[in-house]
């Protein structure tokens, strides 16, 4: 519950809008790093668990996945941020819901019609990236207050944030689950050079191998992250 | 068999040391160390200065409130000190130094009463407060306070303690054997002054001898003996009132809460000396033991006397003293100094050697779930140990540790050597804090 | 199309209707400014202020409930920030407080008088006949004081004492409640010379237990030109009101209970402007100071002990502190410690 | 009978077989978030049975009732998302209106549950896998209750482990996740119970 | 004056000089009991050894290096990351012991010696160590890693070799357990097939397919008598967990004896005995209270049953026991002792008082 | 509150009138898509052919479920130049290990079985699914139900390869295609 109410104030400091230059390239490029390590989604903030832990069952889905919710992201917050003075605030979630449940579902429908292959595998969630936390998060904390090419960067550093992780989550399941990587045989690969067949691990394409893996890979980071500030 | 429903545990008893030594005396100590406060309740007043003269059975400290209970002087000879000296529990306690002049002369007015089962009660509960009569069995709660229960409550069974659960001590199996027609003449004087007609002596089955004694004295009498199965702790009070009668005393509340009040058998011989021959509280019978003693036995110990002066009477320490206890290896307190005295509670003087203290690093609880089963409150100390060493003692009140009696189960049986009744003291100890604040 | 936009057009007439009355109903009015105290705060929610966290406190200020310099981590730059926001004078701040610990009998200085074993925690170990030190004042040295500190301005030295780094610490006070011997105290920075003791033990006890304990010999009290010191049931206290960190009494103490913090003290040096009044050379408390009338003084800077006496009372005010020297060999552990 | 016998197959297959958190991964920021104390939970599991029965009833009328006839189904998503969001801004202000011990015990977690994406999904799955109205109804019922159930297990196991040593690393979120991961096996047992 | 000098001399002799050997201070009780974590964790290793023989005689070779590399890895698991983590080493509790043995007992025998390594790392990491080591893992090591390998490797973990027959000395061909053989039967709508051709007294002795440890019911049960002996675990939850399962497999078996087995059956087969009297039993684990236990027992015995008369596993004691590990908290929570004292009313006035 | 309404149902407006117009370009690719998925399915259990496939279908009711209500079979018929090469249909078995098989099915105007595919299936991963494994698939091509007890998986004495320790899902879909062969052949009559 805690995790949530932070959603709005916790996120990101929020800048004055007053004084500060339109494109200001550092502040922009800050924008888009944040969303690459120190706020990364996930990691840091611990939203838009659901997808991550269903889709991820090969690094494909993974940047299927990614690239879908990134751009519902960045589309999302390029509208937000255009509108964000003509909505009233009284409706602001309702509002954002809608901006956003469009994008969703042009990309939904885009889906359909050109990766066929890929709509099936992440099936129903993709109309689900509505509900993503990060998605209306974002919107929320940062495009309703701030400018398109702040909203842009943010967005995208954001989605990418997400890709990284769905991806190294997909890659270490698919790895271990399937014995290939991008469906390309990788440990199967591996192990057949010493003429040992590797035994794909079925769990870790299954629910627990899901929870599992995000978990220690949370893990991981926090480690990362705790050498990190050791060394400074 | 009479016993405590499931709850309690089996020790290993060695009461076999000094079951069968009958009470000796040693010499008494050519000083002793009086405590101004020797019971629960308010400290004493001291009656003398430095320099006085006292004679034995004088009244040194006079009781100060109505929970409180004098003290007199073992000896007879000079005051030569008043301060504060240390004390078996552990801090400095104001206490009254005399030097004996080995002449023991005796105050003059003593006056025994021979016709006390026609007395008034009231003059009775005077001459037992007078006598500085306090719980022998431990608590050393004055005796005259709780033979004073408000009104409302209604007393109708005098129970005595004769049970002596807690491992190594003998001093009441003795008492009980040797003695029991005082311990029955002073039950007789309680039931008298409560005005009550049913009586019990629980007496755990480890103790035949005793048994049989104290049958034969309360023959012919509407006391009856019970004999209560060997298991610690089976002689808390708590334990014993349900071994007894069935009854539970309501969580909070006190056995009168029950219509009972339970004595040690101590406290009814000490209250038959003080009824029947007017001398007041000023020796008792601790139990020597333990490897760690030259010479064991059960000893009349005047109150007052010096550790130091028990031992060397001993024979002195053997291998190396490691832990000197004053009272039982369960609920016993470990002593510091050889300088304390011997108080109106203490019942045994354990000796445990240097080589034999087990001092293991206690480690993370299994939940195996054996203190919970070995609790006779039924309990939960996993749940203090646990909350202790997480430092939250304030959540532990939802577990009411306040009913907790310390009586050591739960850490005996605890595989993973964990200290959960010092837990459950120090949580306590912060409750207490919490509340002082508050208020 | 058409049905589409329909649809969508009414639903969100339906939906804008209710959410619109939803909103005006329950809109919960946040007073923004909890937000931007909220982000001048610490966050280390150790209450020390008496609200339930960070949060708490903002907003308790906010509501004008509690006091824009209440929150003592955050120090004078925080009620600084706040008392903007609030739109009132930055207050006075009070000096910044650290905490001290009184006490310097560690394991090499002090008696133990048994061997404790059990829960290491000093308000566990009280309970086992009060704790194992000699001196029933002492350091238990059992770390409860360390663990109470919210922001690891604590360790405990291996001589068994609890260390205060000065730069951490933020004089919330957390770390007093938990000692049982109530040891330590909040005392402002700028306070640099202490009687680290709480003994009240008559002084030759004192000595038989621990090698650093306040005898209360009263040398101490006599050197103190401000009349600062004062002793009491056995032992010497500094009234910090009246200390001026001079240091006189630092080396009379037998015992080298009193500590000075001030690692290397600077000396006094004399410029050429003296108009040779003697009136230095007459304070100085360890005869430093030469000189004749009218003639230029000369310090002497290997008996000066930097207590600052003759530069206040200089009429021209012409002694300045400079040249510093290592001063007191025994090395106060914290300094370096906390640094490091 | 059949019927009571399906509809017990529909309760036991989403609350334990094919658990819309351990099994379907639907609604896991919640459950990672309040699953910290028990009695949140129970508090968050009402108010989550109670809107996403009232959302799988409302989706399915929506999609029989209008998408449906005016061929409007690539709308689901938007129209879905509108109507919960309103739906639950439309409880609350009931609840706080007739009931205020209800809200009370609730409200905190009402708006909670707009961007749980467990309330979405049933919306979506009663209308994708074209249910009829009882079994939607108990899908709809059923789907929350396995949540809450493995809401409350899951703060169970966490009040507990607030007392463990668990390395500083994995504290709060990645202990849950593998316990999470741990509980999601065990529950494996329960698979092939119901083959739906 | 003089008397306040002896006074002084006195009090300072009582005061300081204390006795010259420096006596040790703890809390009370001064007196414990013998068991440690080390001697129970040692004796249920001990108490597994009949089992374990059984195992090596009814399987050979297969067993004994899946046994021994079982327990290399656990032991070698909990070096390992005290070593990495740097905290402690409980290697000698015996308890990673336990562990390694029981997860060798439900292996499969012959299974590869990979199964049994990935099985040990992931029962003392996984599911012990990152939760803080021996105490604190809320679900049973053993079983979870059973678990996770019949998930991840199915077809290593359902290859049965059959057992050395006892008395006729001819291999017994058959390969599968037979709950695998009821399984299969009702699964193809056979009723309860070949399964009903079980030697009952072969099941007791063990000469059936099975795992390692859990064919041979005498052995187990020679072992669990000796922990009951010692007290080291109650009869509380074996005998509900037992009992549970005889009783409505009883019910269905006698509704329908055609396509049900009878409650021996059950009895003897797929690791109920160890199940129930080894790892149910881990403290850990279970509920505190014997109230506790009891529930726990039961809720052990009816999912056993449910997962075996109608689950997708043919056999459900590891399931079932790991699912009410998961309820064993809330248990904890809800069945409390009554403490002595607490009367009724009382309880209510109390409980006015502390309102959690 | 007004302005409320205005703004929120403008968004609505806009955003439908959008999504219309998405769905308009999308709609027509959307169901290639899915033409294309079936055609490709049934190319892989059809000898080749050259129809419009999916046009050629038609639906027959083959009997009645629990609840009465009709069950029914697609049938798409393949041909090569207007000649008749063999019909697809999907039939779907409970039996498997995990729940539902659905297999689509190609049989030649011979009866003999011209193929088959798992469309969906939930059968342990490295156990029961490697039905999907096309080596194992390809045993049925040329089966009929004249091959009797040969057509049956090794265990239960056919030709069929069933895998070690999983023999519930093979046996599945045997048994499925062979009930699929005898509604062929009850529909199309001999070679119909
Ligand atoms: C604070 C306090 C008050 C007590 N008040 C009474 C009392 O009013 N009447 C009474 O009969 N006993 C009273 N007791 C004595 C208890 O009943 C009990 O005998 C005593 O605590 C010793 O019991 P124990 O040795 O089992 O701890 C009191 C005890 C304490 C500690
Ligand atoms: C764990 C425990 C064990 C006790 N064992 C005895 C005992 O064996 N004998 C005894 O007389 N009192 C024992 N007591 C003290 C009794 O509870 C009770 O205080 C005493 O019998 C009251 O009598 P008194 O006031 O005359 O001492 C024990 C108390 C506790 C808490
Ligand atoms: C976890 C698990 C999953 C299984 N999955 C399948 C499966 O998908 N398909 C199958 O035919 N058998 C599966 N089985 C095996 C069946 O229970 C049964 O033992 C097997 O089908 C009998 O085959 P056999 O006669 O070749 O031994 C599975 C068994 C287990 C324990
Ligand atoms: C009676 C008993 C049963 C045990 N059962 C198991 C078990 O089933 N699985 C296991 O990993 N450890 C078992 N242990 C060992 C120990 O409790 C286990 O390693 C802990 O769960 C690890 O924290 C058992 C110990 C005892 C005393
Ligand atoms: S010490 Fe307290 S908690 Fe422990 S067994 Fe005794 S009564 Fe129970
Ligand atoms: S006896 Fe010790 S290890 Fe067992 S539950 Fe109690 S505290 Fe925990
Ligand atoms: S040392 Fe004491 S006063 Fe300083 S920060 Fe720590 S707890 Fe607060
Ligand atoms: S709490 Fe007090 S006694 Fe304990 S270590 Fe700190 S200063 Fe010393
Ligand atoms: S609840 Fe599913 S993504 Fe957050």
């Amino acid at each position: 519950m805690a995790d949530r109410d932070m959603v709005s104030s916790d996120i990101t400091e929020v800048q004055p809008a007053s004084g500060v230059p339109w494109l200001n390239i550092k502040e922009v490029t800050g924008d888009f790093v944040r969303g690459l390590w120190e706020e990364i989604p996930l990691f840091r903030l611990v939203l838009g668990t659901c997808p991550t832990l269903a889709v991820t069952t090969s690094a494909t889905n993974g940047v299927g996945m990614g690239i879908a919710t990134t751009f519902v992201l960045v589309a999302s917050n390029i509208m937000i941020s255009l509108l964000r003075k003509i909505i009233p605030d009284m409706i602001r979630i309702p509002a954002f819901i809608i901006v956003i449940a469009s994008f969703v579902t042009v990309t939904d429908l885009m889906m359909a019609a050109f990766t066929p292959e890929l709509h099936h595998a992440l099936g129903i969630f993709i109309p689900l990236i509505v509900v993503n936390c990060i998605v209306l998060a974002r919107a929320e904390a940062f495009a309703s207050k701030n400018n398109i090419i702040r909203s842009t960067a943010d967005g995208l550093g954001m989605g990418i944030g997400f890709t990284i992780v769905l991806i190294l989550l997909g890659s270490v399941r698919e790895i271990l689950g399937n014995g290939t990587w991008f469906d390309m045989p990788a440990l199967t690969g591996v192990m057949g050079l010493f003429d040992y067949e590797y035994q794909p691990m079925i769990v870790m394409v299954l629910p627990p191998g899901a929870f599992i893996g995000l978990g220690l890979l949370v893990a991981l980071a926090n480690k990362i992250e705790e050498k990190r500030k050791g060394k400074r | 068999m009479w016993t405590i429903a499931g709850e309690g545990i089996h020790p290993s008893d060695e009461k076999g040391i000094t079951s069968s030594l009958p009470i000796e005396g040693i010499r008494p100590p050519g000083k002793v160390v009086i405590p101004l406060s020797q019971h629960i309740g308010a400290p004493c007043e001291p009656l003398v200065k430095i320099g006085d003269m006292v004679k034995k059975y004088q009244k040194v400290g006079e009781a100060k409130g109505f929970v409180s209970a004098p003290v007199h002087s073992s000896v007879s000879g000079k005051v030569i000190a008043i301060g504060r000296f240390p004390h078996p529990s552990g801090n400095q306690s104001n206490s009254v130094v005399i030097e004996s002049d080995g002449k023991d002369e005796t105050i003059d007015n003593i006056k025994g009463r021979r016709d006390y089962l026609n007395s008034d009660p009231k003059e009775l509960k005077n001459i037992i407060l007078n006598a500085g009569i306090v719980g022998m069995g431990g608590a050393t709660f004055p005796t005259h306070v709780k033979l004073s229960p408000p009104k409302e409550k209604k007393i109708d069974t005098v129970i005595l303690n004769g049970a002596e659960c807690e491992p190594y001590l003998t001093a009441d199996d003795r008492l009980m054997a040797e003695m029991s027609r005082e311990v029955v003449e002073g039950m007789k004087i309680l039931m008298h002054v409560m005005g009550v007609r049913e009586g019990h002596i629980g007496i755990e089955d480890d103790k035949p001898v005793a048994t049989e004694a104290i049958r034969k004295a309360a023959s012919g009498t509407n006391i009856r003996v019970v004999a209560l199965q060997k298991k610690y702790p089976q002689g808390a009070e708590k334990q014993l009132i349900k071994s007894i009668t069935g009854k539970e005393v309501p969580s909070g509340g006190l056995p009168m809460d029950v219509g009972i009040i339970v004595q040690n058998v101590g406290t009814a011989a000490a209250v038959y000396n003080a009824v029947h021959n007017g001398i007041p509280l000023v020796e008792r019978i601790v139990t020597v033991t333990g490897k760690g003693v030259n010479r064991h036995g059960n000893f009349r110990v005047l109150i007052g006397t010096l550790l130091e002066h028990v031992l060397s009477e001993c024979g002195g320490l053997a291998g190396g003293a490691g832990k000197i206890i004053f009272g039982g290896p369960m609920m016993g307190i470990a002593q510091y100094s050889l300088h304390v005295p011997v108080l109106k509670g203490t019942s045994g003087i354990l000796v445990i050697p240097k080589g034999d203290v087990l001092l293991e690093d206690f480690r993370a609880c299994i939940r195996c779930g054996r203190c919970v089963q070995a609790c006779p409150i039924r309990l939960l100390p996993n749940m203090y140990s646990i909350l202790a060493e997480v430092g939250q003692p304030k959540e532990a009140e939802k577990y009411y540790v306040l009913d907790c009696i310390e009586c050591g189960c739960c850490t005996y049986v605890c595989p993973s050597r964990r200290p959960i009744v010092h837990h459950i003291r120090y949580i306590k100890a912060e409750m207490r804090k919490a509340k002082g604040k508050v208020a | 199309m058409l049905t589409a936009v329909v649809t969508m057009g009414a639903m969100g007439v339906v939906a804008s209707f209710g959410l619109g009355i939803a909103a005006r109903k329950f809109a919960v009015v946040i007073d923004p400014k909890i937000a931007e105290i909220d982000s001048f705060l610490p966050h280390a929610n150790c209450g020390a202020c008496g609200y339930a966290g960070c949060m708490g406190f903002a907003m308790a200020v906010a509501a004008g409930q509690a006091s824009v310099s209440g929150c003592a981590p955050g120090g004078a730059s925080a009620a600084k920030k706040i008392s903007a926001v609030m739109g009132v004078d930055a207050p006075e701040m009070p000096e910044r407080m650290l905490a001290r610990v009184y006490c310097l009998g560690g394991h090499n200085e002090a008696v133990e008088k048994f061997e404790y074993h059990g829960v290491q925690d000093c308000n566990a170990a009280i309970l086992v006949a009060g704790g194992s030190k000699g001196c029933v004042y002492g350091c238990l040295g059992l770390a409860s004081c360390v663990r109470a500190c919210p922001f690891d301005a604590m360790y405990m030295s291996d001589n068994g004492l609890p260390v205060v780094i000065d730069e951490k610490c933020t004089g919330c006070g957390l770390c007093i409640p938990p000692c049982p011997k109530n040891l330590i105290e909040l005392v402002p920075e700028n306070k640099d010379v202490h009687i680290f003791c709480r003994s009240l033990d008559k002084g030759a006890d004192t000595k038989k237990l621990c090698n650093v304990g306040c005898i209360a010999c009263n040398k101490c009290d006599k050197v103190c030109p401000y009349d600062a010191i004062t002793i009491d049931s056995f032992l010497a206290r500094i009234d910090y009101n009246k200390c001026t960190n001079c240091g006189l009494c630092v080396p009379v103490c037998p015992t080298n209970v009193i500590s000075d913090l001030i690692l290397v003290r600077d000396v006094a040096y004399v410029n050429d402007d003296c108009i040779g009044c003697l009136i230095c050379k007459k304070v100085c408390p360890v005869d430093a100071i030469s000189g004749e009338l009218k003639q230029l003084h000369v310090v002497d800077p290997a008996r000066c002990i930097g207590c600052t006496i003759c530069v206040d009372k200089c009429p021209p005010r012409v002694i300045e502190m400079r040249l510093p020297r290592p001063k007191y060999k025994r090395e106060m552990e914290r300094v370096t410690r906390a640094v490091a | 009978m059949d019927n009571v016998v399906e509809i017990l197959l529909i309760l036991v297959s989403t609350i334990f077989v094919t658990n819309f958190v351990l099994a379907r991964f639907l609604g896991i920021c919640p459950f990672l978030g309040v699953s910290s104390r028990i009695e949140t939970s129970i508090g968050m599991g009402m108010a989550v049975v109670f809107v996403i029965t009232l959302a799988g009833l409302s989706a399915w009328l929506i999609e029989k009732l209008v998408l449906v006839p005016f061929d409007l189904i690539y709308l689901r998503t938007i129209v879905f998302i509108l109507v919960i969001a309103t739906l639950v801004q439309f409880v609350e202000m009931v609840i706080k209106k007739t009931s205020p011990a209800l809200y009370n015990a609730l409200g905190i977690f009402l708006p909670l549950i707009t961007t749980n994406c467990a309330v979405l999904a049933v919306a979506l799955l009663v209308v994708q896998k074209e249910m009829d109205f009882f079994p939607m109804l108990f899908f709809s019922f059923g789907a929350p209750v396995g949540f809450t159930v493995a809401l409350l297990l899951m703060a169970g196991i966490r009040e507990q482990m607030a007392y463990a040593r668990i390395p500083k690393v994995l504290q709060g979120t990645p202990i849950s996740l593998i316990t999470a991961g741990l509980m999601s096996l065990a529950f494996l047992g329960f698979a092939g119970l119901v083959k739906m | 004056m003089a008397e306040q000098a002896v006074a002084e001399k006195e009090e300072k002799k009582g005061r300081l000089e204390g006795p010259t050997p420096k006596l040790i201070l703890t809390s009370s009780p001064h007196q414990l009991g013998a068991d440690t974590i080390e001697r129970i964790m040692w004796s249920v290793v001990l108490s597994l050894l009949p089992a374990t023989l059984a195992g090596l005689y009814f399987f050979g070779w297969g067993a004994l290096y899946v046994i021994v590399i079982s327990v290399a890895s656990t032991l070698a698991a909990e070096a390992l990351y005290q070593k990495i983590s740097g905290h402690g080493n409980t290697i000698k509790d015996g308890s990673a012991a336990v562990t390694g043995l029981l997860l060798a007992l439900t292996l499969p025998p012959g299974s590869p010696w990979w199964l049994s390594v990935i099985g040990g790392f992931f029962a003392i990491i996984i599911c012990k160590q990152l939760y803080g080591g021996l105490g604190f893992n809320p679900f049973n090591p053993a079983l979870m890693a059973r678990v996770f390998l019949l998930i991840a490797f199915p077809l290593q973990m359902t290859t049965w070799p059959a057992p050395r027959s006892l008395f006729s000395g001819i291999d017994a061909k058959t390969g599968a357990t037979p709950l695998g053989d009821l399984q299969v039967a009702r699964l193809i709508g056979k009723g309860i097939g070949k399964a009903a051709e079980l030697n009952l007294l072969d099941a007791f002795i063990g000469n059936i397919g099975g795992s390692i440890g859990e064919i041979s019911a005498i052995a187990l049960l020679i072992g669990a008598a000796y922990l009951l002996y010692k007290q080291y675990i109650t009869w509380h939850i074996p005998v509900s967990m037992i009992g549970t399962v005889m009783v409505f497999s009883g019910i269905f078996w006698v509704i329908d004896p055609g396509k049900y087995v009878n409650p021996v059956f059950h009895l003897f087969t797929g690791g109920l005995i160890i199940g129930a009297f080894f790892m149910a039993t881990d403290m850990v684990t279970c509920p505190v209270t014997l109230k506790g236990q009891l529930l726990f027992g039961f809720g052990c015995g009816l999912i056993t049953v449910i997962i075996r008369m109608w689950g997708g596993y043919p056999e459900g004691v590891s399931f079932a026991i790991v699912l009410m590990n998961i309820l064993s908290p809330m248990i904890d929570r809800y069945i409390r002792p009554v403490r002595y004292g607490a009367i009724k009313n009382q309880i209510s006035k109390v409980k006015n008082q502390n309102v959690m | 509150m007004v302005r409320l309404i205005i703004v929120l149902t403008v968004f609505c407006l806009v955003a439908a009138a959008a999504l219309a117009r998405v769905y308009d370009i999308t709609k027509g690719p959307i169901a290639e898509q899915e033409r294309l998925k079936t055609v490709s399915a049934l190319k892989a259990v059809l000898p080749s052919f050259n129809n419009d496939i999916d046009k050629d279908a038609r639906e027959v009711v083959v009997g009645h479920d629990k609840k009465g209500r009709d069950i029914k079979i697609k049938f798409y018929t393949g041909k090569m130049d207007e000649k008749q090469v063999g019909a697809a249909f999907q039939v779907k078995t409970p039996d498997g290990y995990g729940g539902d098989i659905a297999i689509l099915m190609g049989v030649g105007p011979d009866g003999k079985l011209s193929g088959i595919e798992i469309i969906s299936h939930k059968e342990t991963p490295g156990l029961g699914n490697r039905i999907q494994k096309e080596e194992w698939r390809n045993q049925f091509k040329g089966r009929s139900l004249e091959d009797g007890v040969k057509f049956a998986v090794k265990k239960d004495g056919g030709e069929i390869d069933q895998f070690s320790g999983a023999t519930i899902s093979p046996r599945a879909v045997v048994n499925a295609v062979k009930k699929g062969l005898e509604i062929y052949g009850k529909e199309f009559g001999d070679g119909g």
